[in-house]
C-alpha cells in the first residue's frame, strides 16, 4: 500500500446527548482521530437504516451512532427504536458481506466527553484493521444496489 | 425575499475565532475552497463572526449580493446557531435558510493536524453547502404559557423560587415531599461567614409561604407524573395521608401529649436519631404546616388496631385526626416548572476507616448541627452520647468528596461548614479542636475573613488527609479514646492524635432518587449524578427541556447564598416566559404532506407523544393540533406521507 | 551542615513522563499530596521519604533522590496505600517500579539487606524455581551482614525443631524450560 | 462448587506453614472436598521476584495458571495470601495491559503450555464461605468450643487491590466462620495491618516492633489468641515472640493458629492432623484447648497429604 489506510467514518450523532458529549471534548481539548464526519440528528431514532446504507455506497468505511442512554431520550424511546432497527441492519450488512463491525452504536451522554475519544480511536483502529469497503464492496456491488 | 430568479446564492463565512479555530484549520484555504463550491457567491473569513461586524457582513452581503441561503463555519450550533439565525432574519431571509458548520468543538479543538483538521473543515463546509440549498422557509409556531409554576421541593431554593414568584402575582405550587419545608437549612444553626441564626432567617420565609395568598403548599406530597410541554403541564401530585386534617388542626398538639407512648421510643429522622419521637409527631417546633403526622409504621392503632386513640380523644370536636385517611391526587395545570429537590449528604459508612457506625462518638457533620442548635435534641449542648463533653475535638474534611472511592467532586461548602463548626464547639465546650483538611477553600465573600476567627481560636488546622480513625492503642495516652492517624504533610511526619469526639464533614451527592425525578422531567443528569443545566455559564438554571428550570443543590452542591442567587434566577427565568405570555417553537416537526399520504397509519403507534391521528374524513394521518410543539423529532420510520421539516430533514 | 537547594536542571521531567507511562503507575500526576498513603503505611515511619513525598519526587523528576531512597525498599507491598488513596494510584505498583530501576541502576542504598534479599531470592527461583527460607536466609546474610544470623538463631532453631525448617532445596522438575521462560524483560 | 479443586501450596506451604497445608488437607477432607495438587508447580514470585523483574514475575504466576488451565480446572486453591496477590495480579495486568499479555503468551509458548484462560484463583476462606457456606460448616461442628476468645487477623495481601476473598478495609469472613463453629471473636482494629512480612528477616526490629503491636493489641482486646490465614502472617507472629520478649520484657505468649487448624477440628479432625505440635508460642493453651484425647473420628495421616498429588 503506498499510503496508510485512513478510513472514513460518517457519524450520526443524536443533538441532546452524542453531540453534546462531542462538543463538551472540544471545550475539554481531548484530542482523537480526525476520521469521522458528523452529521447532527434531533435523535438517534431518526436515522434511518438507508442512511447509513448510503454512506457506504458513497465510500464510507464505517458509520457511527450516537444517542442517548437507554432510559435518558429527550424523546422518551428513540433510542430503542435504533436499537431495535440497529440489529436488523447489522444482520442485513452481514448478509451483504459488510463486517458488523463497520456499523456501531454507542450510547454517549452530553456529559462523557472522553468517550468520544474512546470511540472514535477504537473505531478507527478496527477499521484500520479490517481495510477499505470498497473492495469488499467491489464483490458485492450486487448486493449494494440491490440494498 | 430576494430570491432574484429562482437561482440559489450561497454565503459562506468561516470564523478564525481569533486563534481558537485558525491555530489548527487553515482559516485561508478553507474560504477559498468555499468559494469554488457550486452555488457559491461570496466566501468570506473574519476574525470573529459571532461579533457585530461579523454578524453586519451576513447582513450586507444579502442585500449586496442577493444571498438566500448563508453557511457560518465556526463553533457549536448549540452556542451561536440563534445568533446567526437572527443575523440572517435581519439580513431579511428566512432564518432557516441559514446553517452552522461546527468546525471548532468538533474540528480544531480536538484534532492537532492541520492538514487533516483543514481538510474536516472542508468536507463539512462543502456537506453544508449541499445540504443549505434544500433548505425551506420555515415559520415558528408560538404556544400560549399557563402562568401558574410549579416548584418541586420545599427547601430555601424551593421556598425563596415560590415566594419571588407568588411575590409577582402569579399562582405557585409548592409540593414538598417531608412534612414540613425548610429542608436541609432547618437543621443547621448558624450559618457561614455571617453566623446568622439559621432558623432567624428562614421561619419568617416558611411562615410567609403558608400565609401567602398565591401559593398553594402541599407537604408530604410528590409529583407523580407529568405530561405536556412548555406552557402546558399537566401535573399529578399525590399527598400521602398524614392522618391529620390540615384544615382543621390548630396545631395546639395536645396529640402529641395524648399519646399512648408516655416515652418517645422512635428514632428522630429531623434530629439523626439523635433523639426520639412518638408516633404521632411533628418534625420539628418551627414546622411548616404546623400540623403533626401519624406514622404508620409504629401506630399502634396501625400495627394492631388495638389503641385507646387518646390522641384522637385529645383532639376532641375538632376531629383533626383522621386515622381511615387515604392518599389524595391533585391534577393541576402549569406552564413552568422550577425543580428544587436538593440534595443528600454522602453515608459516612462508605468511608469504612473512618469508623462511622462502628465508634460511637464517631458523628457526621448534620449530626453535630443538630448538637449545637439550641433546639436541637441537646438543647445546644455538645455532649456524646454517654454524656460527656468532649476535651478534644477532630473535624476531618473531605470524607465522601474528592474521593475516587465515593464521589470524585469538591462538595464545596464542607470546608466552610468545618470551620463554623469548629467555631461553634469551640464557643459551646471550649475543647482542643484539631481540623483535617486537604486544601482549604474559603472562596466567597467574607469567607477567608472567617477562617481567621478559628485559626485565632487556636484551632489546629493540619493539612493532611486523615488515614484511619482508630480505637487500637500505642500509647498508653490514647487509653480509652479514638485516634486519628494522619501525615501532617506540612510539619512532615505522621501523627497519632487521640481525641474524643470525631466530626466527619460528609460532602453533598445527588439525592438517591435523582434518576426518577429525571425520568420524570425528562431532563439530563451530568456525570456525576446532579442534574444538568443548559449550559455550565450561559444558560445556568435552564435545562433541556423548554420550561423546566432548576434551582439550588439537585444542580450541584453549592452555600446557601448560592442557592437563594440561583432560586431567584430560576423565577426570573419562569416570569419572563409568563409575561411574555407565549414561547416561539422551533419548527423542526413532523407534518403530513396531504397528497403523499395513503393512509397506511404506520406512523400513528410509532409515536411516543400520541400526537398522530387518523382522519376518517380523507382517509389521511394528522398531526394533532397543540401536541406538535413536543414532536421535535422524527422517529426515523417514514412512511410516504410523512415528513420532517428542516433543518432536520 | 547540608545545603538544601534544588536547581531546576537538576530535575528530569521526562524522566518523571517515562515513569508514569509504566504499567501501574498511571495517574501520578493526578495526586493530590493528601498524605493518606503516608498516614496509611504502616511503614512511613520509618522511612527517609514518606510515600507521599516519593510522589512528589518523582513526578517533579528528582530521579536520583527517588531511586536513592530506602523507602522504595521498606514498602512491605501490604497495598493499603493503593486501597486507600483518593486518586486510587497503585502506589506500591511505583514502589516496585522505582525498585526495578534503582537495581538496575545499582543506585539502591548498600548498606540495606532487602534489595540483597530480592536478588538472592530472583537467583534461587531462577535457579530451582521454588524458595527455600532457609538458603535464602544464608544467602542473604553472607552477602549483606552476616550479624543478622545471629539474631536469627534462637527463631531459626524453634522453626527447625518444630519441622518448619528444611534443609532440603527445593527444587522443579521442569527448571530447564522454566530458565528458558524467564529470560529478563522489562515491561516498561 | 466445582467437583474438584486445583491446588498450588506454594512454597511457605511446604516450610514454616506446613501446619497449614495439614490443617487445610484435614478440613476439606472433612468435607468431602477433593483436591488436586498442580503437578510441578513452581514459586509465584512473591514480592521480592517483582522487585527485580516485572515481565518474568507475570510469567511466573502464568506458568502456575497455565498448568491449572492444562489440568482442566476451573479453580484453584491458592492457601497462601502472598500467591494468591501475585496470581491475581498477574491475571488483572495480562488482561489490563496487552504488552504483558504478549509476553506472557510468548513464554508460555516456550514450554509448550497453553494461553492463560479463566481459571478463577480462590482462596481457601473464600472457598469455605461462599462454596461451602456457613451453614454447612455449622451443620457439621461436632466439637464445642473450650478455648478463649480469638482475634481473626486477615493480614494485607488477601484484601487488597486485586482479592476477591473479603471486603478490603473491613473483612468479616473468617470471625462469621469462627463463629459458626463456636468460637467467640473479638474486634480487632487491626485486622487488616501489615505483619511487615519479609522485614523480620531483613529489617529486624522493625519487623518484630509490627509484630509486637499485634499482639500487643489483640491481648487488650481480650484475645488469647490470633488466628490467621497467611504462612507468613502465622510464622512472624508466632516464630518471634520469645525474641519479643526478650527486648520488650512484656510476658507475650499467645498461640497464632491458622483458621484450618480450628475449622477442622471443630469438624472432629484428628488433633495429630492439624499441625499443632508445630506451635511455638503459647504451646500450654494449644495443649489445654486440644487435649491429646480428641483423636480424630477419621484420622488423615500426615502421610496422606502427598496422596493427594
Amino acid at each position: 500500500m503506498p499510503k496508510a489506510f485512513e478510513p472514513k467514518i460518517v457519524a450520526f450523532f443524536c443533538n441532546w446527548c452524542t453531540y453534546l458529549a462531542a462538543d463538551l471534548a472540544g471545550t475539554s481539548r481531548i484530542k482523537y482521530a480526525p476520521n469521522a464526519r458528523v452529521v447532527r440528528v434531533m435523535c438517534s431514532g431518526r436515522v434511518d437504516p438507508q442512511f447509513v446504507l448510503d454512506a457506504f455506497a458513497k465510500g464510507a468505511d464505517g458509520v457511527l451512532i450516537g444517542g442517548c442512554h437507554p432510559g435518558d431520550c429527550h424523546y422518551q424511546e428513540g433510542n430503542y427504536k435504533a436499537v431495535r432497527r440497529f440489529r436488523l441492519l447489522q444482520r442485513l450488512l452481514k448478509q451483504m458481506g459488510i463486517e458488523e463491525e463497520r456499523v456501531r452504536l454507542e450510547w454517549i451522554s452530553a456529559a462523557e466527553g472522553d468517550r468520544v475519544r474512546v470511540v472514535m480511536n477504537d473505531m478507527v483502529e478496527k477499521l484500520k484493521a479490517l481495510g477499505p469497503l470498497h473492495e469488499v464492496k467491489e464483490q458485492r456491488a450486487a448486493a449494494v444496489e440491490v440494498a | 425575499m430576494p430570491e432574484r430568479d429562482g437561482t440559489i446564492r450561497i454565503g459562506v463565512y468561516a470564523c478564525h475565532c481569533g486563534t481558537n479555530i485558525a491555530a489548527t484549520v487553515d482559516v485561508e484555504s478553507l474560504a477559498a475552497f468555499a468559494k469554488s463550491l457550486p452555488n457559491v457567491v461570496v466566501s468570506r473569513k473574519y476574525k470573529y463572526m459571532c461579533s457585530d461586524p461579523g454578524q453586519e457582513l451576513i447582513r450586507r452581503d444579502i442585500q449586496e449580493h442577493g444571498l438566500n441561503r448563508i453557511v457560518v463555519a465556526s463553533c457549536s450550533p448549540h452556542l451561536h446557531e440563534h445568533t446567526f439565525r437572527t443575523a440572517t432574519k435581519v439580513g431579511g431571509l428566512n432564518p432557516f435558510y441559514f446553517h452552522m458548520v461546527n468546525i471548532r468543538e468538533q474540528d480544531s479543538w480536538v484534532h492537532a493536524n492541520k492538514a487533516e483538521a483543514t481538510r474536516k473543515a472542508m468536507d463539512l463546509v462543502r456537506a453544508a453547502v449541499r445540504r443549505v440549498a434544500f433548505h425551506e422557509a420555515l415559520e415558528k409556531g408560538r404556544v400560549s404559557i399557563h402562568p401558574d409554576v410549579l416548584v418541586v421541593g420545599g427547601g430555601i431554593a424551593g421556598i425563596h423560587a415560590a415566594l419571588t414568584l407568588a411575590n409577582a402575582g402569579k399562582h405557585v405550587y409548592l409540593v414538598e415531599r417531608d412534612p414540613s419545608i425548610g429542608g436541609h437549612m432547618a437543621k443547621f444553626d448558624k450559618t457561614f461567614p455571617t453566623l446568622d441564626c439559621a432558623a432567624c432567617i428562614l421561619t419568617p420565609k416558611m411562615s410567609a409561604v403558608k400565609n401567602h395568598p398565591n401559593i398553594t403548599l402541599w407537604t408530604y406530597s410528590d409529583v407523580t407524573a407529568i405530561e405536556g410541554y412548555v406552557g402546558n403541564f399537566k401535573v399529578t401530585v399525590t399527598r400521602r395521608p398524614r392522618y391529620v386534617n390540615e384544615d382543621l388542626c390548630a396545631g395546639c398538639l395536645e396529640c402529641l401529649e395524648a399519646c399512648v407512648y408516655r416515652q418517645a421510643k422512635v428514632p428522630d429522622d429531623f434530629n439523626l436519631g439523635l433523639s426520639k419521637r412518638r408516633p404521632i409527631y411533628i418534625p420539628f417546633p418551627q414546622a411548616v404546616p404546623l400540623v403533626p403526622v401519624v406514622d404508620p409504621e409504629t401506630c399502634i392503632q396501625f400495627k394492631s388496631g388495638k389503641c385507646r386513640k387518646t390522641c384522637i380523644e385529645a383532639c376532641g370536636e375538632r376531629l383533626a385526626i383522621d386515622l381511615q385517611m387515604e392518599p389524595k391526587q391533585e391534577q393541576i395545570e402549569v406552564g413552568t416548572v422550577i425543580l428544587a429537590t436538593g440534595f443528600q449528604t454522602v453515608d459516612a459508612r462508605r468511608v469504612p476507616y473512618y469508623g462511622y457506625g462502628v465508634y460511637p462518638n464517631v458523628y457526621t457533620a448534620l449530626e453535630v448541627e443538630r448538637l449545637v442548635n439550641a433546639s436541637g435534641p441537646t438543647n445546644g449542648e455538645v455532649v456524646l452520647r454517654d454524656g460527656r463533653t468532649p476535651k478534644t475535638v477532630g473535624i476531618v474534611h473531605c470524607v465522601g468528596s474528592r474521593d475516587e472511592n465515593t464521589n470524585r467532586w469538591c462538595s464545596r461548602v464542607c470546608c466552610m461548614y468545618s470551620l463554623k463548626l469548629a467555631h461553634l464547639i469551640k464557643e459551646h465546650t471550649g475543647a482542643e479542636i484539631f481540623n483535617f483538611y486537604i486544601d482549604m477553600r474559603t472562596p466567597g465573600k467574607g469567607f477567608e475573613e472567617f477562617y481567621q476567627k478559628p485559626l485565632n481560636e487556636r484551632v489546629h488546622f493540619i493539612r493532611g488527609r486523615v488515614a484511619e480513625v482508630t480505637d487500637w492503642v500505642l500509647d498508653p495516652s490514647e487509653e480509652g479514646r479514638l485516634v486519628i492517624r494522619v501525615e501532617d504533610t506540612l510539619a512532615g511526619f505522621v501523627r497519632r492524635i487521640p481525641v474524643d469526639m470525631v466530626v466527619l464533614s460528609t460532602g453533598l451527592e445527588p439525592r438517591a432518587d435523582a434518576q426518577q425525578v429525571r425520568r420524570l422531567f425528562n431532563i439530563t443528569r451530568s456525570n456525576e449524578g446532579f442534574f444538568l443545566e443548559r449550559h455550565p455559564k450561559l444558560a445556568p438554571v435552564n435545562t433541556f427541556t423548554d420550561g423546566i428550570f432548576l434551582a439550588g443543590c439537585c444542580q450541584g452542591p453549592k452555600d446557601i447564598p448560592d442557592t437563594v442567587a440561583q432560586a431567584g434566577a430560576a423565577a426570573a427565568e419562569a416570569l419572563a416566559l409568563i409575561d411574555a405570555g407565549y414561547i416561539e417553537m422551533e419548527p423542526n416537526t413532523a407534518h403530513v404532506i396531504e397528497e403523499a399520504c395513503s393512509g397506511c397509519k404506520t406512523c400513528i403507534p410509532m409515536c411516543p407523544y400520541h400526537a398522530i391521528s387518523f382522519l376518517e374524513e380523507g382517509k389521511r394521518a394528522e398531526i394533532k393540533p397543540g401536541t406538535l410543539q413536543r414532536l421535535r423529532h422524527m422517529c426515523g420510520r417514514l412512511p410516504v406521507g410523512l415528513y420532517p421539516a428542516e433543518p432536520f430533514r | 551542615m547540608e545545603r538544601k537547594l534544588k536547581f531546576q536542571r537538576e530535575a528530569d521531567p521526562e524522566w518523571a513522563r517515562q515513569v508514569s507511562e509504566r504499567p501501574g503507575c498511571e495517574g501520578l500526576f493526578s495526586c493530590l499530596q493528601c498524605g493518606t498513603c503516608s498516614g496509611t503505611c504502616p511503614l512511613s515511619i520509618y522511612m527517609d521519604f514518606a510515600p507521599r513525598r516519593i510522589i512528589a519526587l518523582v513526578r517533579e523528576g528528582f530521579r536520583k533522590d527517588a531511586l536513592s531512597s530506602q523507602t522504595i525498599w521498606l514498602c512491605a507491598s501490604c497495598y493499603s496505600c493503593a486501597v486507600h488513596c483518593p486518586r486510587q494510584i497503585h502506589i506500591t505498583d511505583v514502589m516496585y517500579s522505582l525498585k526495578r530501576e534503582a537495581i538496575r541502576e545499582k543506585l539502591y542504598p548498600r548498606h540495606l539487606p532487602i534489595p540483597v534479599l530480592a536478588q538472592e531470592f530472583y537467583k534461587l527461583v531462577r535457579g530451582r524455581g521454588r524458595s527455600s527460607e532457609l538458603w535464602l536466609a544464608l544467602r542473604m546474610a553472607l552477602r549483606s551482614n552476616p550479624l543478622i544470623l545471629l539474631g536469627m538463631i534462637r527463631t531459626g532453631w524453634d522453626l527447625v525443631r518444630t519441622g518448619r525448617l528444611s534443609f532440603r532445596r527445593d527444587r522443579i522438575e521442569d527448571i530447564l524450560t522454566l530458565q528458558r521462560q524467564l529470560t529478563p524483560r522489562e515491561v516498561a | 462448587m466445582p467437583s474438584v479443586y486445583g491446588y498450588f501450596p506454594g512454597c511457605s506451604l511446604r516450610a514454616a506453614g506446613v501446619a497449614y497445608e495439614e490443617s487445610l488437607l484435614t478440613l476439606f477432607r472433612l468435607l468431602d472436598i477433593p483436591l488436586e495438587e498442580l503437578r510441578d508447580w513452581n514459586c509465584c514470585g512473591a514480592t521480592s521476584y517483582m522487585s527485580i523483574d516485572e515481565g518474568s514475575a507475570f510469567v511466573l504466576s502464568a506458568r502456575n495458571l497455565a498448568l491449572a488451565h492444562q489440568a482442566k480446572h476451573h479453580d484453584l486453591l491458592v492457601p497462601c495470601s502472598a500467591c494468591y496477590l501475585a496470581l491475581r495480579k498477574t491475571q488483572e495486568y495480562v488482561e489490563h495491559y496487552p504488552q504483558i499479555g504478549r509476553q506472557v503468551e510468548d513464554s508460555l509458548k516456550i514450554a509448550k503450555l497453553p494461553p492463560l484462560n479463566s481459571v478463577r484463583v480462590r482462596h481457601p476462606l473464600e472457598v469455605l464461605y461462599t462454596d461451602v457456606g456457613r451453614e454447612k460448616i455449622r451443620s457439621k461442628v461436632i466439637r464445642q468450643w473450650r478455648g478463649g476468645k480469638v482475634a481473626c487477623y486477615y493480614g494485607c495481601q488477601l484484601v487488597r487491590p486485586y482479592a476477591e476473598a473479603d471486603r478490603d478495609h473491613d473483612p468479616t469472613r473468617m470471625d462469621e466462620l469462627m463463629t459458626s463453629a463456636g468460637v467467640p471473636t473479638v474486634e480487632y482494629s487491626l485486622k487488616t495491618k501489615c505483619c511487615g512480612g519479609s522485614l523480620t528477616g531483613t529489617m529486624h526490629s522493625v519487623g518484630l516492633r509490627l509484630n509486637h503491636i499485634l499482639l500487643k493489641e489483640a491481648l487488650r482486646k481480650g484475645a488469647q489468641a490470633i488466628i490467621t490465614v497467611c504462612p507468613l502472617c502465622q510464622c512472624n507472629l508466632d516464630a518471634y515472640q520469645s525474641e519479643i520478649r526478650r527486648r520488650t520484657g512484656e510476658a507475650v505468649d499467645m498461640p497464632i493458629f491458622f483458621f484450618t487448624q480450628i475449622l477442622a477440628w471443630a469438624l472432629g479432625g484428628d488433633v495429630q492432623s492439624l499441625g499443632l505440635k508445630r506451635a511455638i508460642s503459647g504451646r500450654k493453651l494449644v495443649e489445654q484447648w486440644f487435649p491429646k484425647e480428641h483423636a480424630g473420628v477419621r484420622a488423615a495421616a500426615k502421610g496422606e497429604a502427598k496422596a493427594y498429588a
